[in-house]
């Protein structure tokens, strides 16, 4: 039992920073946020509607990126966003120019497994620049970014926001954001 | 944002997952050399008459088929487990039937249909009768999609788990014995010139059944063993 | 001393220089070997008197088989030397003999079920010769699939050479326990390979194939030992200014 | 010359199917080992020369970037 | 900070491998099942008949070992290098060859022993010939060794490959050929009730040979799979 | 290639922090370094002998950690410590205090499995603090970690280079030491 009674609400505008020390239970609860996990008890609403209900209109407005990148090494950076923003319903033929965004021009056509820990991650958020989710849940998106491309993400995450979007993320990192803008839940360390 | 049509779905999926077969092409060779592999184990440790080859060649064909599938079955959501693709596509607006009934076929094309290619070679190998060649080309037609369709619920229960290799065969060899007793049973018979259209009829109910209901079931597994 | 002498061809850029000038020789001679060697066996050389016309299989089959033996043998001393002496070269030639060699090994297993339908009734037994040829076709694609598994051509080559010599190791064990299983459990009634009563007139088509095979094989050996090393050194200035100047070259 | 008529030499005594069959699959073996050795060896040129234009196109973009905040300097002075 | 005695470095390893294996039992019994339905799908794909099962047991038997030993070798290297442990290995200031020694001789323990103690419940099943048992108990004794010291250059030279599964199969199974027809033929030979102490000392031969060099193989082959 | 003509000398009491973006060729670095990947041309002198031929006595000067923890899920982060301190010939009598250094303490009998990301990451972190090792080469050591750990973990490297070891080390964080006690070798992004 990580944690009891924990009752958030995230509106249109929200970048929420889930905080904690190591092994508190942020990735645990960004899983059952997105519905990837089941919680022991209680429930998960999106727009009013319980998420295990209403699965593809929720995963329609849901956007998660976990540890792993998700991303085929026996595919090319191209191939890799491509399919990622079809399976998602997205207009694919500008992934070049999103592919510009993270910094990978010129790796189009590189194989994912040709390329760096922070590369492959790199492609893994290029969908957020095309992505119309409403909610993006990110468990620590910076992970082997270099410092550039946080300021980047950063920027994005405001963005998304300012157009009605919501951001929830973990990362150890300090935000480089008003305080005013983000909101912080901390989960502390439960000795069960 | 537009929702894909499930036939669009279907076609992203089989596509990608042909693209990365096709990128390292030794992984659609490389099981059927493994059958090829096991199959001439066989004479090996048994001896080479002929007669006795050719009594017992049904029964190899077939069970070196259903290791060369089990073995190949990792392909199906292992990698996509390891890397968090799989998380993606259950995360993503689709339906989850069509996911996983489009990785089964992608899973079939690349590894049923290159076995039936081959396996006559392997039946002139073994000597098998001359009547039973028929046979074994349709059981293996009707068979090896039962294959695919029941290891894949196998490994979607497994697939969070290290190392599922052994238990995977365990879990899904069980599911392939009435395929196999009723092909063999069909080659056996075709042998003495008499008609099999009984087994065939039985394995092609298998197959439908297996068609429609090992979907869901792959889909409730994955999203348990993903928890 | 011998290093002194093998030092220049231990470069790669003049290796590849090297195995392009005698390629084209190599090829106009295997051309002009195997076009008379086979025209010779097809049309001049006589039938056998026991085995008719099928005896014209004979100079595919033996050369064919002989080679896919010889080139295993040849690509492990290559793979040994680059594990022993660090040759980056050797490995590369290695990895040029397998594709081929599997080749004729493929060859002469076709050629010899071909010729053992019509004169054993069979495509296929179990005799000790075939086991171990069908058993070195296995040997030769698995260090072919393992060369192919390694993105990194310099890994590959390595690995497939640790490969090549465990099989070699193997090979002699392999072919002693075949020809012990098959004297064990000998069931087959077919007759044995027959050692067959060699004229002249069919001996010199056949050496002639021979002769031409051979040349073939050593003019495919540089062709693919010239993309391996192409490979191995993609980034070497030597490499990218050959490669721009005939992209140049092709763009006139 | 062993044949009297190109018929007899098609039919090689009776055997052949098997006298062409091996013919004709070792050729097509061999003739298939050629011609990937080719495209394999023009296929290894292409990427390097594909590498290097991709290079190129990135030393070009890194240029550009480095030129990009001299050039704003040199217009606001 | 001191140097390890070889036999200390050699006990760490050993007692490491053992206790993982021993957390997840099923990583002992799971080889062993796999074993078993094998063997079983013989039976069922072949026919009942005891003459014809008897006369091709030992080829079974070994043919399923064989497999399950296949299978079970990825627990030789691929998770230790998955999670960075190799590495650790590879990097910690012992000799590679002991580490890989005794990895290996871990390995055996855990898949080549209990196939030995359940082989003769399967003999019995396929109607072994009695003459047999000692031999078919004798030669796996002295196989199974083999086929873990062979197996393991296989997996050191795959476990840098992600979809080494049946690539690996590709390249061991060749290499267990030997051993496979002189096992099988000892046993053949004994059910004849004539002396086979030929084969066993070849297999023998095999053992010692494979012993002193796969080590080295092994050691060779991870540096260059791990690069 | 991803460096060329790159002449480094390290002395002890030093700690290095390599830099560079995403994909700069930091891990390609400190793999060679460490002698688990062969440059392709160039060599590693370690107390001017070949780090290839001396590899024992190398390595136990060395003590390297990169991407992959090297935690067994199998293992209690007990175990795990226990053996990693064996395999490197030290002492695993204490290492249940070395946990609680990595403040494990309490976690010692869960198995490896059970822990969070970065509870793995502090298992095979303890290891420092018991280690006699000169060099450490450490590949981004604060991937998961949390503030305060970051901050022990660099108060460890300056005491152990107070002690004439030396460090070296990637991460895109800024180290919160002074200024000259971090040497810095910037990988720039080669167009090759
Ligand atoms: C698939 C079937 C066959 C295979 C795999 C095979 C394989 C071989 C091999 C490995 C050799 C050894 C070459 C050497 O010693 O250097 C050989 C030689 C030979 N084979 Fe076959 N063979 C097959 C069928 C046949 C048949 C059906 C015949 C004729 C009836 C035949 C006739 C010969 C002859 C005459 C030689 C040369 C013997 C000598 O002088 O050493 N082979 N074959
Ligand atoms: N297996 C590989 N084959 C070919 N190129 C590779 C391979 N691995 C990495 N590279 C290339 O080497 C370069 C350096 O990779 P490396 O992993 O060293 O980067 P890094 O500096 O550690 O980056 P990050 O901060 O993202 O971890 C990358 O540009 C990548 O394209
Ligand atoms: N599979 C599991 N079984 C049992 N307990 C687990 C499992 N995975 C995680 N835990 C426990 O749940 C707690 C929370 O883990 P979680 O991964 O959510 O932490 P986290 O906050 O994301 O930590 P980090 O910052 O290290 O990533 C940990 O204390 C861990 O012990
Ligand atoms: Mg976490
Ligand atoms: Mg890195």
């Amino acid at each position: 039992m990580l944690f009891e009674a924990l009752n958030i609400e995230i509106f249109a505008g929200d970048i929420v920073q889930v905080e904690g020390p190591n092994g508190a239970g942020k990735t645990s609860l960004l899983r059952i946020l997105s519905g990837l996990s089941q919680p022991y008890d209680g429930k998960v609403y999106f727009q009013d509607n319980s998420i295990n209900q209403h699965r593809e209109a929720f995963h329609q407005d849901l956007l998660y990126l976990g540890h792993l990148p998700g991303v085929k090494d026996e595919m090319t950076a191209q191939e890799n966003l491509e399919f990622n923003l079809a399976l998602h319903g997205l207009n694919s033929d500008t992934a070049e120019q999103t592919l510009a965004e993270v910094n990978l021009l010129g790796f189009e056509d590189a194989l994912a497994a040709h390329l760096s820990a922070g590369q492959h991650r790199r492609i893994s958020l290029a969908r957020l620049w095309q992505s119309q989710a409403k909610v993006w849940i990110l468990d620590e998106p910076f992970t082997a970014i270099d410092k550039l491309g946080v300021e980047k993400l950063t920027q994005l995450f405001l963005q998304h926001t300012d157009n009605g979007g919501c951001v929830i993320l973990t990362t150890h990192q300090d935000l480089s954001l008003p305080a005013e803008r983000v909101k912080k839940i901390t989960l502390a360390y439960r000795f069960y | 944002m537009t929702q894909l049509s499930y036939r669009a779905a279907f076609g992203l999926i089989v596509k990608r997952d042909l693209m990365i077969a096709f990128r390292h092409r030794d992984d659609i060779i490389n099981p059927l050399l493994f059958f090829v592999i096991v199959v001439t184990l066989f004479p090996l440790g048994i001896g080479p008459e002929s007669t006795t080859l050719a009594r017992i060649a049904p029964g190899i064909i077939w069970v070196a088929a259903l290791l060369a599938t089990l073995l190949s079955l990792d392909r199906l959501f292992k990698s996509d487990h390891a890397d968090g693709s799989l998380e993606q596509m259950l995360l993503s607006p689709q339906p989850i039937f069509i996911l996983v009934l489009a990785k089964i076929v992608a899973h079939w094309l690349l590894t049923g249909l290159p076995l039936i290619l081959i396996a006559p070679l392997l039946a002139v190998l073994l000597h098998l009768n001359e009547h039973s060649y028929g046979a074994l080309m349709l059981t293996l037609l009707l068979g090896t999609p039962v294959l695919s369709l029941l290891g894949a619920i196998g490994v979607a229960l497994t697939v969070g788990i290290k190392k599922g290799g052994v238990l995977l065969s365990l879990l899904v060899l069980p599911l392939y014995i009435p395929v196999l007793i009723f092909a063999t049973s069909a080659i056996d018979t075709a042998a003495m010139n008499l008609p099999y259209n009984g087994q065939l009829a039985i394995i092609a109910a298998i197959f439908f059944a297996s068609l429609t209901l090992a979907p869901f079931a792959v889909s409730a597994a994955l999203k348990v063993s993903t928890n | 001393m011998m290093w002194k002498w093998l030092h220049p061809y231990a470069n790669p850029e003049i290796s590849y220089h090297f195995a392009g000038k005698i390629l084209p020789w190599c090829a106009r001679l295997a051309f002009v070997f195997l076009a008379i060697g086979l025209t010779w066996a097809l049309l001049f050389a006589p039938a056998d008197y026991q085995q008719g016309d099928t005896f014209r299989i004979f100079y595919l089959h033996v050369p064919a088989a002989m080679l896919s033996m010889g080139i295993y043998l040849g690509m492990a001393i290559a793979a040994l030397s680059s594990l022993v002496w660090q040759l980056r070269l050797a490995d590369a030639t290695a990895a040029a003999m397998a594709p081929i060699g599997a080749t004729f090994t493929f060859i002469a297993l076709i050629t010899g079920a071909a010729w053992g339908k019509p004169m054993w009734g069979t495509w296929w037994i179990w005799d000790a010769r075939l086991t171990s040829e069908l058993i070195l076709l296995f040997l030769y694609l698995g260090v072919i699939a393992l060369h192919n598994a390694f993105e990194d051509k310099n890994l590959a080559g390595k690995a497939a050479g640790i490969l090549a010599l465990v099989g070699v190791i193997n090979l002699p064990i392999i072919k002693y326990s075949v020809e012990w299983w098959n004297t064990l459990h000998q069931g087959a009634t077919v007759s044995k390979l027959g050692q067959p009563s060699m004229t002249a007139d069919m001996f010199w088509p056949f050496v002639v194939c021979f002769i031409g095979f051979a040349f073939f094989v050593t003019a495919l050996i540089c062709l693919r030992f010239r993309s391996e090393i192409l490979n191995r050194n993609s980034m070497r200035p030597w490499v990218r200014e050959l490669v721009a100047t005939e992209e140049k070259v092709h763009a006139v | 010359m062993q044949f009297d008529s190109f018929s007899a030499f098609i039919a090689m005594g009776g055997y052949g199917f098997y006298v062409w069959l091996s013919y004709g699959v070792s050729l097509m073996a061999l003739a298939l080992l050629v011609f990937s050795s080719l495209t394999n060896h023009k296929k290894i040129k292409q990427q390097i020369a594909q590498r290097q234009k991709r290079e190129t196109k990135l030393r070009q973009a890194a240029e550009l970037q480095n030129a990009q905040p001299r050039a704003d300097i040199s217009h606001k002075t």
